[in-house]
């Protein structure tokens, strides 16, 4: 006799990872790497700044929102940070995710509590509802949205609302649950590469590239 | 079952915390106690609540304990590890721990009922006492002769 | 030879590197860079969402430079650019940006929208989907010299009419001189202080300079209309004549796309680096400021504020230079709410102001001008790009503000030139 | 052993009064999750039961299951109850052995035909029906013959709920569970390696008094497999908390902090160790420092590597993630390649613009 959920778990820890993480893996190379190759052309304008160390600093800065642009757009803005933040905290101070990264690559680090990482990902929910909310009311972001866009919202909530299910045991059977939440991560693993997701990976060269053209001139970035 | 952590400096400062946590059963126990006891005095029937079947926090606990209050009766029983037998301050309405042998809580009930059953001599038992004090008369005869 | 589809397309695809990629990758259609946009701000219309007006590239890119939307378009998924887009996107591309690059620095992901806009104008020009204004003054450019034709005779007189306003000759065309003056068509033709100021600064500063008549037009119309061949051709002018004179130098004066383009593409439309410097009038000005060799006398009384050309500051990196030189002539300086790099557009730039069709879109855009302007009860607005300055006193007129004042920084310094120290 | 006395004579024997009896049948109500009132039933369908005859099946086993619940220290009422019935087979227990002990057999199969309980622990090789014999009768044979009049069957351990560890990859001898082999009887399976006594007998006085227990989708008794270890285990403040113990010898294992990295499966099994807990409530594997194995769950041996904590792949990605750089390396080579052709495609296809060719001249 089996148990299907187990089962179940099994292979989403298994099979599932094994195929979710090689096309994650795949798929991000694939795509850095077809940018880079890409290349550009060499600037043979005389930099006036330096454009490899604004790019850096780009990378970071543009973190930062323009003066006065957040109330021109709060939900986006406030809901954005929100949203990152809050998957972060509950992506990376969850012990049992801990555990996961220290076995991919052994590094590790400290858990938060339990309290902290249910807020952040209630949060991280909230703010994801509201940004949906923007994309159907606001004028621009309805005429910007596409299947896409949809799709990877549902691919970042459902992580998020499936592990607090599992942790708490809201419903359903804690092992079926557990599954479904690695499952539904595995899906947003998948979908990475071929989904506007890639901008957790490529925002670095775009930002490099804003801020080392910026730079050559001696612009802000 | 009482949750048992090792860890006195967290220990300390959760069985505090604990003292406070409710899950609002209390309540509905005493509506229920209400009714048994109404039911005991109508036709006698006797009726028996398992506190362990349902969330009981330590909350509920003092309140339970508030409303009902103290007895006349409290008797310790030696059953393969003790239980407790006490009548509250409502006379007809009992509570009834039992615990093993190591001191952990095996089961808790509200019994609302005249005299418990466990607390009553049981006829098997009886007769045992009969054989053995039977048993024990003949040895004090043998010894005096 | 004809403009068609397929040569737009094609130049769409020379258009696509790394740093284009990275961009349509990584963006999340957040729309954040609508809110940085002056077109989309004043009408409230989504088309005009700057990533949206680049959709057209954006398709291009995925359907032949990802592996995933090559497969997707055997599968016959990627959408095919049609006539009816290239039509379609006119008023994206060219009617309704200026390349300010405003949504460049808001991009949350770091998207360098402007520089797509100007790379989209390539294939929109290629296909023959370029505005006729930009067409014709490219034709006039590349025969005449100046998109407004022929101007050597008017600069011959103008160059007359310094000399006797100032007593100053200008020698045309001397070789070994530190720099090669160049001026926009605006500056012959209807701002006429601008030299005589040049001639009497750099007379007092000891700095020698020439105006070639090979050379002297300093806008490049192929930048704006989005073709680098033409623009080739018209770098090429000006770097000719700068090599045959020998200068150390050329100024780039109050213009702003001629700056992006001398200073900025030049050395990559020709291929090479320069062996001069390109200088804009304003860094130059400042530089001689900071060596004392430019000192003025008297200020400015008058309630003032300065407007950012979008292709000088947020584009060229020139931001402290301007305002160094305004507080020195000036005591009643005030800047309006994001001032500087962050500055509005006056909504002329980028060949919206020779754009009929745009005329419309032109007199909304500057609403948000006219408000900053009201807000500080501006009396004078000074400038540092003639487009710039000819779109203000337009809109300014059109908005019934007339009563404020405006003029280019140059000439204001030439105004307060101490002549005796 | 047919002559065993009941259960009243036992207790009475044992120095037992009724009154522990009468607890004992209260604690078991409020362990089954039975309703408090059905005590007093308890206590008489057990003291006046007609000791059912069970036969006691041991297949592919280590005898840990026998040795469970009959090991406790003291006499116990379970032991009592479970010297009531008419274990009238069990070839480790009985004093018969060879002919006579299957003798035995038949003759209670024949005695109480569709009445008696067949107990099995241990699973049913069917590789090759040589793995397993006794007195020369192949375990699946056994089984097959001695269901057909049981009026139900109790699976007592893992191997015989689910083949449990003879059942492990590569599963040399093709073991498999009771369920597997017996279809049209009732099976309650007591998972565990092993099951906790109070459990079994627990089981055996439900299905005496009330007939079978209500059951979960593995076939288990709701009251003692509905909830996860994880769920009642004391330990799980700390894992609220975050507090982790990362080895079996740091600080973290010293202070009791959650087993969960070291491999703990107790959010995933279903017992009630952490609160009846082994050897008369004495303790349970994580309080002794050690991380539920998952022993109640189908497939346990195989589910991850014991050390391992439940949010880590159990694959081969590492095989994987190798090829997977690779791979994605050079396809993203390939597909960068393919575009610098297009790009270079395009730049031979392009024709010198000048400001005549900007419009279309049909």
């Amino acid at each position: 006799m089996n148990n299907p959920y187990f089962d179940l778990l099994m292979w989403a820890r298994g099979p599932g990872f094994d195929i979710a993480l090689t096309i994650l893996i795949g798929g991000l190379l694939l795509r850095v790497v077809e940018i880079v190759v890409l290349s550009r052309k060499k600037d043979l304008a005389k930099p006036k700044g330096s454009p490899v160390l604004q790019g850096l600093k780009t990378i970071f800065t543009r973190s930062v929102p323009r003066k006065g642009l957040i109330k021109e757009a709060p939900v986006t803005y406030i809901g954005g940070y929100i949203f990152h933040i809050g998957f972060a905290i509950a992506f990376l101070f969850l012990g049992a995710h801990i555990a996961l990264i220290d076995d991919l690559i052994g590094i590790q680090w400290p858990e938060a509590n339990k309290a902290l990482i249910e807020t952040a990902a209630a949060l991280a929910v909230v703010a994801l509802i509201a940004l949906a909310w923007t994309r159907i009311t606001n004028p621009v972001r309805r005429a910007l949205t596409t299947f896409d866009d949809w799709l990877v919202w549902l691919l970042s909530i459902l992580p998020l609302v499936t592990g607090y299910i599992a942790v708490n045991r809201i419903f359903g059977d804690g092992t079926l649950m557990m599954a479904i939440h690695m499952l539904s991560a595995e899906a947003l693993m998948v979908a990475f590469p071929f989904t506007k997701l890639m901008h957790a990976v490529t925002f670095a060269m775009a930002r490099y590239y804003n801020g080392s053209i910026q730079g050559r001139k001696g612009a802000e970035s | 079952m009482s949750i048992d952590l090792r860890s006195a400096r967290h220990g300390h400062a959760l069985a505090e915390l604990k003292s406070h946590v409710s899950t609002g059963n209390a309540r509905p126990v005493l509506n229920e106690i209400l009714a048994a006891l109404e039911k005991l005095l109508a036709d006698g029937t006797a009726t028996t609540i398992d506190l362990g079947a349902l969330p009981f926090a330590a909350g509920d606990e003092r309140m339970l304990d508030a409303v009902l209050g103290k007895g006349e009766v409290a008797a310790t029983l030696e059953l393969s590890g003790r239980s407790q037998v006490e009548e509250t301050g409502i006379p007809g309405v009992w509570r009834i721990d039992h615990y093993d042998p190591n001191g952990e809580t095996l089961s808790r009930f509200v019994e609302v009922t005249f005299l418990p059953e466990i607390l009553k001599s049981q006829r098997e038992d009886a007769e045992t006492g009969l054989t053995r004090l039977a048993a024990r008369l003949e040895e004090l005869d043998g010894q005096t002769h | 030879m004809t403009a068609t589809l397929e040569r737009g397309l094609n130049a769409l695809r020379e258009q696509i590197d790394a740093p284009v990629a990275s961009f349509f990758t990584s963006c999340v259609s957040c729309g954040l860079c609508a809110e940085a946009c002056i077109f989309y701000k004043e009408t409230g219309d989504p088309e005009l969402t700057p990533i949206h007006k680049l959709d057209l590239m954006r398709r291009v890119w995925s359907n032949e430079y990802t592996l995933f939307g090559r497969a997707k378009s055997m599968l016959g998924m990627g959408h095919k650019i049609t006539e009816g887009d290239l039509t379609k996107w006119e008023r994206l591309v060219y009617d309704s940006c200026t390349m300010c690059g405003r949504c460049t620095l808001v991009c949350p992901v770091g998207n360098d929208i402007a520089m797509m806009i100007r790379k989209m104008r390539e294939g929109m020009s290629s296909s023959g989907h370029a505005p006729a204004e930009l067409v014709g003054a490219a034709e006039r450019h590349s025969d005449y010299g100046s998109p407004m034709g022929k101007l050597h005779t008017m600069l011959a007189a103008k160059i007359k009419a310094a000399e006797k306003e100032t007593g100053i000759p200008i020698e045309m065309d001397k070789a070994g001189v530190d720099y090669l003056v160049l001026l926009s068509a605006q500056e012959i033709v209807e701002y006429s202080d601008v030299l005589p100021a040049l001639a009497r600064i750099f007379k007092k500063a000891g700095v020698t300079w020439t105006i070639s008549n090979e050379g002297f037009e300093a806008t490049n119309v192929g930048v704006q209309i989005g073709n680098r061949d033409i623009a080739r051709n018209l770098v090429s002018m000006v770097v000719g004549a700068a090599e045959k004179l020998g200068v150390k130098g050329i100024i780039s004066p109050e213009c702003g796309h001629a700056y992006q383009a001398l200073r900025w593409e030049g050395p990559n439309l020709i291929g090479r680096s320069y062996d001069f410097e390109v200088v804009h009038i304003i860094e130059l000005l400042d530089r001689l400021a900071a060596q004392g060799k430019l000192k003025t006398k008297g200020k400015d009384h008058t309630r003032l504020t300065f407007h950012d050309p979008c292709q000088i500051n947020r584009r060229g990196g020139i931001n402290k230079e301007p305002r160094r030189l305004l507080d020195m002539v000036a005591d009643n300086f005030i800047e309006t709410e994001d001032a500087g790099t962050m500055n509005w557009c006056c909504g002329g730039g980028g060949g919206v102001g020779a754009n009929d069709r745009a005329a419309d879109l032109r007199f909304k855009a500057f609403n948000r001008k006219k408000r900053q302007f009201e807000g500080v009860g501006a009396e004078k607005v000074v400038t540092m790009c003639a487009y710039c300055h000819h779109t203000l006193d337009e809109q300014l007129e059109l908005h019934n503000m007339d009563s404020i004042e405006t003029q280019g920084l140059t000439e204001m310094i030439g105004e307060y030139l101490d002549d005796e120290a | 052993m047919a002559d065993q006395p009941m259960l009243p004579e036992l207790m009475k024997a044992h120095g037992i009064s009724r009154r522990s009896f009468l607890k004992y049948c209260a604690t078991l109500t409020s362990a089954m999750a039975l309703p408090p009132m059905l005590a007093p039933k308890i206590a008489h369908a057990l003291e006046s039961a007609r000791r059912p005859s069970v036969i006691w099946l041991s297949f592919q086993e280590c005898t840990g299951c026998t040795e469970s619940i009959t090991r406790s220290y003291a006499p116990t009422i379970e032991d009592l109850i479970f010297n009531a019935i008419s274990l009238d087979y069990h070839h480790t227990l009985q004093a018969a052995s060879g002919h006579a002990a299957e003798a035995a057999r038949k003759q209670a199969m024949e005695a109480n035909w569709g009445e008696y309980l067949v107990v099995v622990d241990g699973s049913i090789p069917t590789k090759n029906e040589g793995y397993s014999c006794i007195a020369g009768i192949s375990n699946v044979e056994m089984l097959k013959e001695t269901a057909e009049g049981a009026a139900a069957i109790v699976a007592v351990g893992t191997c015989a709920a689910y083949g449990g560890i003879p059942h492990a990859d590569p599963n040399p001898t093709g073991a498999v569970a009771v369920g597997d082999i017996v279809t049209d009887k009732p099976i309650i399976n007591v998972p565990g390696c092993p099951p906790i006594p109070i459990v079994m007998t627990s089981v055996l006085a439900h299905f005496l008094t009330f007939g079978l227990p209500e059951l979960d989708d593995l076939g288990r008794p709701k009251a003692f497999y509905g909830e996860t270890i994880h769920d009642r285990c004391y330990r799980r403040p700390f894992y609220d908390k975050g507090k982790f113990a990362e080895s079996f010898d740091d600080e973290g294992a010293k202070q009791g902090w959650c087993l969960y990295k070291l491999g703990c499966k107790g959010p995933t099994t279903r017992s009630v160790c952490a609160t009846v807990k082994w050897n008369d409530g004495t303790s349970f594997p994580i309080q002794s420092g050690h991380p539920c194995l998952g022993c109640t769950e189908p497939d346990f041996w195989d589910n991850g590597g014991f050390y391992k904590p439940l949010s880590t792949p159990a694959g081969d990605y590492r095989k994987f993630a190798a090829a997977a750089v690779a791979g994605g390396a050079a396809l993203g080579v390939a597909g960068g390649a393919i575009g610098r052709a297009n790009k270079a495609r395009a730049a031979r296809a392009h024709e010198t613009v000048d400001a005549h060719d900007l419009e279309k001249k049909s």
